[in-house]
């Protein structure tokens, strides 16, 4: 953590990010080709400030964004954990089953568009349901190798000293799984903020996909940008409360030397 | 050795009768393997470890070791053959022989003292107070005393190992079964876990089989060595070192040990050649 | 072959310093490589040897002090000469190049320096497999196909073709079985004896620093520093039955005297240290 | 395996024509789809036996196709020089992680508004998630490589340029083509969505046509050629870097040779 502030906080990280804008904001002032209706950054900055920052249609965007996420993630987690503990498990089932979900891994979730909207009842549903499946099969995945990857000394040390079978797999399969979940947790929140805002582009009215959406459609180039920048800061905060959460979930690999 | 331990070692060890042998009976062993269809392992192999012993199993490695380690310890079974504990044939795995494992085994989610209490914790064979003070007692023994409340990745190597030796003993188990435990480790610290453990053989004189690839190791530990060689893998010698106990580094530049080096050198060369 | 190739290491002082905590790992460190002669260095792990050899490879430099190489300055505080095919190092895990076959993994050097052309290169290579025992049937072979042994003694002979002044080898028969130990041992006594380059050779094994070098120094725990210095005169060339004899015995009495206090201090301050 | 699939696709079948749920029963049963998709008459317009059918794939591949390449070219030399030089990438990586945060399906409307038209924004936003993952892996890659390499080849007189070509670029190769299958999926990922938003042609934009088209069989079958197409693309990029890291197969697929 403070490694990393430090490594962003380099100068050179400043000079990288300050060029950045500053090319932006020339680009816009000279009108290159492509920005001439592009707005530069301190336009979108007074339009936030002006416009936005008190706007309770912004802030609403926010919240409908953050539920969709956050519902489609803890369902992904609810069935995709079980149902990698079960492929990793038990063989006749992973036979049967694992050929079917490989099948229907490759497919975009996004292409789930319409035979989701077709399927619920609601909007709202159908959304969720897509962000469910963008984070479904990376959990399922790396809940499976998580069990694969078991050692088998772990598993034989318990048995040796005499435990259960339901104390193997509560105190040494879950726990050797744990690391597996939190890699799959962490790829499925930014997969899962990837579909939603593309969902929201597509399939819906509200939300800070539509809002930056609404920019463009609306040549406002400024509540674009505004969109963009609410959307990377809402990512990058889901991505740090899921890292918590990952710690707190594997105490012992926070205490590493 | 940390003294101060509050704790009679014959009080976790068991006493010396409960000791027993262990031995395989023309055991035969075969894995598939991807590229060379099945790999005979053993075949037709007998060995009989006698109680109150320390046992080494010296080879090079990939010539069956460990997977003698694990048919003792019942993590595998023989598709031929018997594997025995005393009068008793064994097929599972069991508290009353327990094998500390090649770098480690210790599961990094508990804590030291979690791991070490778990035995007696899971099978309910004492009260977890109980099972808390043998293991704090052991743990001291073992100088980690400081440490029963953190997590085996927070050890050093060398302390694992010894956190390990002691998850294994405060379940009295007959044997133990050591399969290369200080791989890995430096040299260093490597001899002062020899004498470590020396130590502990020596006042305990509980049976074990120590698996190891080092000459030095194994001439320094044991009463009998096994020489093994590959497929299949066999006894190619049994010396019995007549050195004298209790032993410490000096041993290593004694005339006898010098000797039975060369001796073993001499036997290993061969096996190889042929 | 050079003939050149002594090391003296004069006063050299080193201090890490991550987040504060100046780690002295050497400390008035003097010693000195003669030309041509094999020196091995033993120490608990941590006891700076390694940092020693780097800095004579030129990876690393010393807070003071200097190391020169037949009286020309190597490194100091301020200067520090790059690595050179002068100074091969020979590293602890192993570092052939996976993806190169045997071939070219020797051939390497000579390529990369432009000295010699590839046909020249991997003929030279070739030859010097035949002489150091017939291993050209490996030399189409890559690195992970051979045994750890043998690759030991590929990257032993990718540093000789570069005909360095000095052989640095750090650790290299770590974690290997007795045997094949063994086995080293006596080609690299062969290989000094057939180039006689100046070997420095880190080790923790002191039968093995005996058995091969001419000076065996022994290391404190860190800060380190030199704290005994035993000259092996048992004949050459050598071979594994001179363990047997009553000088190595004594010899080894007197190393393990010197080393086995050392160690036990590294160790009770490792375990100090975590609590 | 094939019971598993024949028991899901019955359990489809019959949750869409046998059950009293609306939800299911407005799905299209695969009976149909199938019967959809081999026709050589379709209702709907598209099957394998229609010219549009394989200009929708066309297109889509054409446009992953060129993002990938885009993304190959651009990504692994950035990732090669943040890797091998720290001043460079205390520039580069601070920039990337600055901007890594925005998903990349919320560029599709900034493109669209600074690309000069549509086709450029789609083949955009497919470059950007591929470009990330393949710089990304490139820069894992050469970190990865162990230190000693490079100490090793310095020894032996390498120069910088000797040290990119053998030493950084095949210890890299093996992240960086785990990178690139990545990168593959994602590009896949990322088209769809554009094809959905702002595209006349291509399976992504087909799926939400005819679904505004009520042509739901279609929906399936367009879904499943992606599902094709898709793994397709990745397992090409795996047989490609079997044959490029040859040494790895050789050193895990042969036993150790027997020594002297």
């Amino acid at each position: 953590m403070l490694k990393q502030l430090q490594s962003t906080l380099n100068w050179r990280g400043f000079v990288a990010i300050f060029g950045f804008f500053l090319i932006w904001y020339l680009a816009c002032v000279l009108k290159l080709p492509g920005f001439a209706e592009m707005a530069n950054p301190l336009e979108v900055i007074q339009m936030f400030v002006r416009e936005y920052a008190h706007d309770d249609h912004y802030w609403l965007s926010w919240v409908t964004s953050f539920q969709r996420v956050l519902y489609g993630f803890l369902f992904a987690q609810l069935f995709g954990i079980p149902l990698g503990l079960l492929f990793g498990t038990n063989e006749k089932f992973r036979n049967l089953f694992f050929p079917v979900f490989e099948l229907l891994r490759p497919i975009p979730p996004l292409a789930w568009v319409p035979m989701s909207i077709l399927f619920w009842p609601t909007n709202e549903s159908s959304i969720i349901f897509i962000t469910f499946i963008g984070a479904f099969f990376i959990i399922v995945i790396n809940v499976f190798d998580g069990v694969r990857d078991i050692k088998r000394e772990h598993l034989w040390l318990a048995l040796s000293l005499g435990a259960p079978r339901r104390v193997v797999f509560l105190r040494i399969m879950l726990p050797s799984v744990i690391p597996s979940i939190a890699v799959g947790m962490t790829l499925g929140i930014a997969i899962t903020w990837d579909v939603v805002i593309a969902a929201e582009m597509i399939a819906s009215d509200s939300g800070l996909g539509r809002l930056t959406w609404e920019g463009y459609v609306s040549s406002t180039p400024e509540v674009l940008v505004i969109g963009m920048i609410s959307i990377g800061l809402a990512g990058y905060l889901s991505t740090k409360v899921v890292n918590t959460i990952e710690s707190k979930m594997m105490p012992w690999r926070r205490v590493r030397r | 050795m940390a003294e101060g331990a509050a704790l009679n070692t014959s009080e976790v060890h068991g006493t010396k009768s409960e000791n027993a042998g262990i031995w395989l009976d023309q055991v035969s062993k075969s894995f598939a393997s991807p590229d060379a269809g099945t790999i005979q392992v053993f075949q037709d192999l007998s060995v009989h470890f006698e109680p109150n012993q320390l046992h080494v199993v010296m080879g090079a490695s990939g010539c069956g070791k460990s997977t003698l380690g694990y048919l003792l310890a019942g993590f595998i079974s023989p598709d031929q053959g018997n594997v025995g504990l005393g009068p008793n044939p064994v097929r599972n795995p069991g508290p009353e022989r327990l094998l500390v494992f090649q770098e480690t085994a210790l599961w990094p989610w508990m804590t030291v003292l979690d791991n070490v209490i778990f035995g007696p914790k899971v099978r309910g064979d004492a009260d977890a107070k109980e099972a808390k003070h043998a293991a704090q007692g052991l743990l001291t023994k073992f100088g980690l005393a400081d440490f029963a409340d953190k997590y085996p990745d927070q050890l050093s190597g060398g302390m694992k190992r010894r956190a390990e030796i002691a998850q294994a003993l405060i379940n009295r188990p007959k044997v133990m079964i050591l399969d290369e435990p200080f791989r890995g480790l430096d040299v260093m610290t490597r001899e002062i876990l020899q004498e470590y453990y020396l130590d502990l053989f020596e006042e305990t004189r509980q049976t074990t089989v120590f698996i190891t690839s080092e000459l030095e190791e194994a001439l320094f530990l044991a009463d009998k060595i096994y020489i093994m060689g590959d497929q299949p893998a066999r006894i190619l010698d049994i010396i019995d070192v007549d050195l004298p106990r209790p032993r410490d580094f000096e041993v290593t530049v004694s005339k006898k040990y010098l000797e039975y080096k060369e001796r073993a050198i001499e036997r290993l060369f061969q096996s190889e050649e042929s | 072959m050079s003939q050149a190739g002594s090391i003296s290491v004069s006063n050299i002082q080193k201090i890490y310093d991550p987040e504060g905590a100046a780690v002295h790992a050497l400390e008035n460190c003097s010693c000195e490589i003669p030309s041509g002669k094999f020196v091995a260095m033993v120490g608990p792990s941590g006891c700076g040897k390694s940092t020693l050899l780097n800095m004579i490879a030129g990876f690393d430099k010393p807070t003071s002090g200097e190391i020169k190489l037949d009286d020309q300055l190597l490194v100091s505080a301020n200067t520090q000469t790059p690595p050179n095919s002068d100074r091969v190092v020979v590293f602890q895990n192993g570092a052939l190049f996976p993806w190169k076959t045997v071939l070219e993994n020797i051939a390497y050097g000579p390529i990369v320096q432009k000295t010699r052309g590839r046909g020249q290169a991997e003929e030279e290579a070739r030859e010097l497999l035949n002489k150091a025992g017939n291993l050209e049937r490996i030399a189409g072979s890559f690195p992970g196909q051979i045994s750890s042994g043998m690759q030991r003694r590929v990257e032993i002979l990718r540093a000789l073709i570069n005909k360095p002044k000095v052989l640095l080898l750090d650790e290299p028969f770590r974690a290997m079985d007795t045997v094949s130990k063994s086995k080293m041992h006596q080609h690299l006594l062969d290989i000094h004896d057939k180039f006689r380059p100046s070997i420095l050779l880190i080790t923790h094994d002191l039968v093995e620093a005996i058995l091969l070098a001419d000076v065996v120094l022994v290391m404190t725990t860190r800060p380190g520093t030199i704290k005994v210095n035993i000259n092996v005169e048992l004949p050459r060339p050598r071979s594994r039955e001179m363990i047997l004899s009553d000088e190595f015995t004594e010899l080894q009495k007197q190393a393990i005297a010197a080393v086995h206090e050392e160690a036990r201090k590294a160790f009770e301050r490792g375990e100090k240290e975590l609590a | 395996m094939i019971i598993g699939i024949t028991s899901s696709v019955l359990l489809w079948y019959g949750l869409v024509q046998w059950t009293p749920f609306k939800a299911f029963n407005r799905l299209p049963d695969p009976l149909s789809v199938i019967i959809e998709w081999v026709s050589t008459d379709p209702d709907y317009g598209l099957s394998i036996f229609t010219k549009d059918y394989y200009l929708h794939i066309l297109y889509s591949t054409y446009r992953a196709t060129v993002a990938f390449f885009l993304a190959l070219i651009l990504g692994v030399p950035l990732g090669i020089m943040m890797g091998w030089r720290a001043n460079f990438n205390a520039y580069a990586g601070a920039l990337l992680d600055f901007l890594r945060p925005i998903p990349p399906l919320a560029w599709v409307p900034i493109a669209i508004l600074i690309l000069p038209g549509d086709e450029p924004a789609v083949i955009f936003v497919t470059f950007l998630v591929a470009f990330f993952a393949t710089t990304l892996n490139t820069l894992l890659g050469v970190r990865s490589i162990d230190p000693d390499f490079f100490r090793a080849a310095e020894c032996l007189g390498a120069t910088d340029q000797d040290i990119l070509r053998d030493i950084i670029i095949p210890g890299a190769l093996p992240t960086i083509f785990t990178g690139l299958q990545i990168a593959m999926g994602a590009a896949w990922f990322s088209l769809v969505a554009g094809e959905m938003i702002a595209a006349q042609y291509g399976l992504g934009f087909m799926i939400l046509e005819s679904y505004n088209l009520v042509q739901y069989p279609t929906i399936i079958i367009m879904m499943a050629t992606l599902g094709i197409v898709g793994y397709a693309s990745s397992a090409l990029i795996r047989v490609v870097g079997k044959k490029m890291i040859r040494w790895r197969e050789q050193a895990t697929g042969i036993g150790q040779e027997a020594e002297t």
